[in-house]
């Protein structure tokens, strides 16, 4: 049955050179991406005790446990401020508006260790943000804080851009008629552009938040401490070598993607 | 009564420029034009959906150029009916009602009228993507309606539907026309169905309402060239009038001279427009009352189902029934007689 | 005249409270973005004598130019490799496709430290890609190959999905004319569907290469040495602090952002 | 000639069963059918853009079933005209030779002898954006004719176009075939361009070819309700032949009898037929050589210019010319008669 398949698509191919030329290269890449990561899980199961251990390792888990509640933490600064802007950045047309665009994009396409320079610049004890708050008591350096901004910087765009792109969906027109029915621009905000947009912003909120857990550059530089997940596996790493790392690297892995997979499955039992 | 002064607005590649019309209450206005013309654009001010850049609306004697659409009580259908496709279509005709915080027993009875008044009772908890084109306008028409506006805009409601569906739903319209006093503006591309539906037509051409008036008017006396060629004048004559004798005007097209009835004086250069229904074709040199007798022959034969097209060696073209056609067994190169009234010709200045 | 337009801004505001809350709410994150960096660049201003003897510092700018040589080798291949990729991902429908698509993008999602351990594993002597390698000489682990390797894996996705989307935007009935005009399928692909889809591949290898430039975690684990640019910013930064990495960091983005100028000018002046 | 042979093929919603059709060299064959009919799928296996599931094109007696696009010799113009976006208009005309590695100076010539057939040379060193529907139109059909394909594909190759530029490119379309022997197929939802281009048509309904023939025939005698539905018959009567006498069948329709010719037997349930344009309508009852007389109300008089649509009581629509219903002074609610022949009345098993 199986070499049935491949017999057929062999002889498809043959008929088309072209495509098969374009198959081969294009299987590099696949190739490249697959066995890195293949052959790390390959590994990793002739020694399960080593990752049982280190799924009882406190150590480990605080700091899976803090990369995922500041990851949160973050995604929800970037919900709650950032679609409002993504709403206006698809709906309305000013002055600067491509700048504003562009501003937003640079935690994207900027270095991360600079970014981390930065965030240290200004969220440092004499910084232009961490001055104020830390008269009210709130600091950034080597905090939980300051993995909150770390993160909240590097992953903000990436939900802007995916729920603006969702409200660019939303017909206009349905708004229009919404209003024409007596619905005020806040409530056709509410009842109709929203959840019509839901499904792209709540894939943003997931990206960003997996953009936050990965981040490792800029937290490295402002919040060492408390040690994020990240930090931990790169520790291990220095300290011990790759044996001791793997365990860790694919715990975090394994339960992002089992997040994951809650997630969009609870997106999807939600929509009709 | 909806009157519109001096309107002005740009959007995209559109451009209104100084709009003014009048529209009666409870009137059934058509503005007909071709895609680009900006009529969605004029609905949409009218509706509030945007600010003119300059000019007035005034609907029922209150200036409302600048007042929200929700204030507006102006129904509004889209040419693609714009149904929100996360409600029912009990829900999307019920959103109004819901908005305004109307008791639910009140709303579930109107709705359920307004849905049996439609027939799309048995629609009721579907949702907008299941449903066929004709079954989403009556939804976006009641969703429209619930609210008892003073006035219903409707842009190309027609134009995405079959041509049965459509022929029922022109029906509907009409009748709910009828049966309120709710004024239509209705916004179309489509010649046919503008004579259909209208009280009044205006034409809309790049922006500007350029004529307005009632079918017969536009049909058959359109202000200028541009207008005689969008509504399917097909005879458009060059010339110029050469006399004038007891009001019947003489013009010189070249090739012979055709009577008509004109105002304009000697010398005038103008277009003479002869709508083709009003050529009649004969085999003989007939003794009529029509003042226009013209000797050619037949360059081509076109069957257009319940029409034929006869195409002149002078350049008209006329259209007669199968029937006639038959009688008269025309053939392609016959020499025949085309007679029309001096009535029939239209003279407008070029 | 400035003053005019925000009054004549503010006055279109007051009318449409609903637009102004948006607007506040979304000022939060450009603002924070804004502030982060052009803090960084503005507290150099008072210390231009440190970005001069940055820029004459040779090791600095032997990271940067590791840096963009490395990410314009990885770009290169990202480019061979994934155009081909990019076009059978936008035309062909097969079984498994959406697994092929999701593997190119595992690297977007992954923390980039478990990449980099994950990268480490394959690629070190004993590596399942490193040791026959090693056997014709190229080294990759503390070597120029091995920033390469890492650079490619975590920016590929951003080429083979770029192309891929700009792949899409061709329409497939040009490619049905060509071929009923007689071109085979190669001269199709070289004639129409690539040149119509190059502003988007070309796109894409921006993307690419400034997210290889950008690469600092996986880089950090596989090749510590040489040191690229983040490692050596990240560097100064421990052992010497803010003020010691600062000048480094505003010259590799500065840098950057002249390359991409270069190249975006350079393609709207092949365009008509 | 064109042999299609048992084809069937699914893409996407499109769903082509069973395609069995022949047509000769030379021949001008419109498939007319609803959107969604799978028409353009068809184009594209026989232009070989698509391997079929099942059953086999013959194309001059080859065999071309999986023979590649490339080598079939059969010309391809889109809807949307498909223009290389990236090439002027010169660079698309020229493209299929350059291709063929033809001599410069050789394509230079033949390029030039077509734009200037078309009468586009004025327009050679401009971008597809900058044209206009019609230039597209004119520009693709130039590309598609320079390798002088023996068969050449157009898939609604006028429906993006106005009136005008429409009736323009029909002459251009039908020279073309005149003048050569070539073969064309042209797909198209517009009964109206089926009729003024065809010299045979098929109906294509949901991916089957469900009835060819000469446009009179498809028209007249239509084989079932959904393909008059389709093609515009107006007037459909559902009865029983409750009698024969000579050849003549009595159609009982309820309401009264209708004389029809049918070679169906007695007790046969059938759908009668009759076009709008053959129903006379007279204010009082003649001898005329029609059987079928009937007496009614008018229900409705809409002009559409050309022509005035009456509707009457019985339910029965018929066509008449503005000048005759000035002549007979119709009203609504008038009592009239109706009378057709024998011969116009379609029958067929329902």
């Amino acid at each position: 049955m199986y070499l049935k398949t491949i017999e057929n698509v062999m002889k498809k191919l043959k008929k088309d050179r072209f495509l098969l030329f374009f198959l081969f290269s294009g299987f590099f890449l696949v190739a490249f991406v697959f066995v890195t990561l293949g052959d790390m899980f390959y590994r990793q199961i002739g020694d399960i005790p080593a990752l049982i251990s280190a799924a009882k390792d406190s150590t480990i888990l605080t700091a899976i446990w803090i990369s995922i509640s500041a990851a949160s933490v973050s995604a929800l600064i970037a919900f709650i401020f950032g679609v409002p802007l993504a709403y206006i950045l698809a709906r309305k047309d000013f002055a600067f508006k491509s700048v504003i665009e562009g501003i937003i994009d640079i935690p994207i396409m900027i270095p991360h260790v600079v970014a981390g320079i930065a965030l240290y610049g200004v969220f440092m004890r004499s910084g232009i943000i961490g001055a104020p708050f830390g008269k009210i008591g709130v600091v950034f350096v080597d905090a939980f804080p300051g993995i909150v901004a770390a993160m909240l910087f590097m992953s903000l765009p990436y939900l802007v851009d995916t729920a603006r792109e969702g409200f660019k969906t939303v017909d206009p027109r349905l708004e229009n008629v919404s209003r024409s029915l007596g619905a005020s621009q806040w409530t056709t905000f509410r009842r109709i552009t929203f959840p019509l947009a839901l499904p792209s912003i709540f894939n943003g909120c997931i990206l960003c938040w997996a953009r936050g857990v990965s981040e490792f550059s800029a937290v490295l530089i402002i919040a060492y401490f408390p040690k994020s997940a990240p930090v931990m596996i790169y520790d291990l790493f220095t300290m011990y070598g790759l044996t001791s790392s793997r365990p860790a690297s694919i715990l975090l892995v394994s339960i992002c993607l089992v997040i994951f997979i809650i997630l969009r499955a609870s997106k999807h039992g939600e929509r009709r | 009564m909806i009157t519109i002064k001096n309107l002005q607005r740009k959007w995209k590649e559109f451009n209104l420029k100084d709009i003014n019309l009048t529209i009666e209450k409870g009137e059934y206005f058509v503005i007909l034009g071709p895609t680009a013309a900006g009529k969605t654009l004029l609905l949409e001010l009218i509706a509030g959906f945007y600010i003119p850049d300059a000019g007035e609306i005034w609907i029922h004697g209150d200036n409302v150029t600048t007042v929200t659409p929700e204030d507006r009580e102006v129904g509004f259908v889209y040419q693609d009916y714009a149904l929100f496709p996360h409600f029912t279509v009990k829900e999307n005709i019920e959103y109004g009602l819901k908005i305004k915080k109307i008791p639910k027993d009140k709303i579930n009875k109107e709705s359920q009228a307004m849905m049996d008044l439609l027939g799309i009772t048995y629609l009721r908890n579907r949702y907008p993507t299941t449903l066929s084109g004709g079954e989403k306008q009556k939804t976006a028409i009641g969703r429209s309606l619930m609210l008892n506006p003073h006035i219903l805009l409707l842009d190309e409601p027609l134009s995405a539907l079959d041509a049965r569906t459509k022929a029922g739903l022109q029906d509907e319209l009409k009748k709910i026309h009828n049966e309120s006093d709710i004024t239509i503006i209705h916004v179309t591309h489509d010649q046919t169905e503008a004579m259909i539906m209208a009280d009044r037509i205006g034409i809309m051409m790049r922006g500007e309402i350029v004529q307005t008036g009632t079918t017969l008017e536009i049909f058959n006396t359109p202000k200028n060239r541009m207008i005689a060629d969008f509504v399917g004048t097909e005879n458009v004559l060059e010339g110029h009038i050469s006399k004038k004798i007891d009001g019947l005007a003489i013009v010189d097209i070249g090739s012979s001279e055709i009577f008509a009835i004109s105002d304009l004086e000697t010398g005038s250069k103008v277009h003479a427009f002869i709508r083709p229904e009003d050529i009649i074709i004969s085999k003989e040199l007939q003794e009529t009352s029509a003042r226009n007798n013209l000797e050619t022959k037949i360059k081509k034969i076109i069957h257009l189902g319940a029409i034929v097209r006869i195409e002149l060696d002078n350049g008209l073209v006329a259209f007669t029934t199968k029937q006639s056609a038959e009688e008269l067994e025309l053939n392609i190169d016959e020499h025949i007689y085309v007679s029309f009234k001096t009535t029939a010709v239209h003279i407008v200045r070029r």
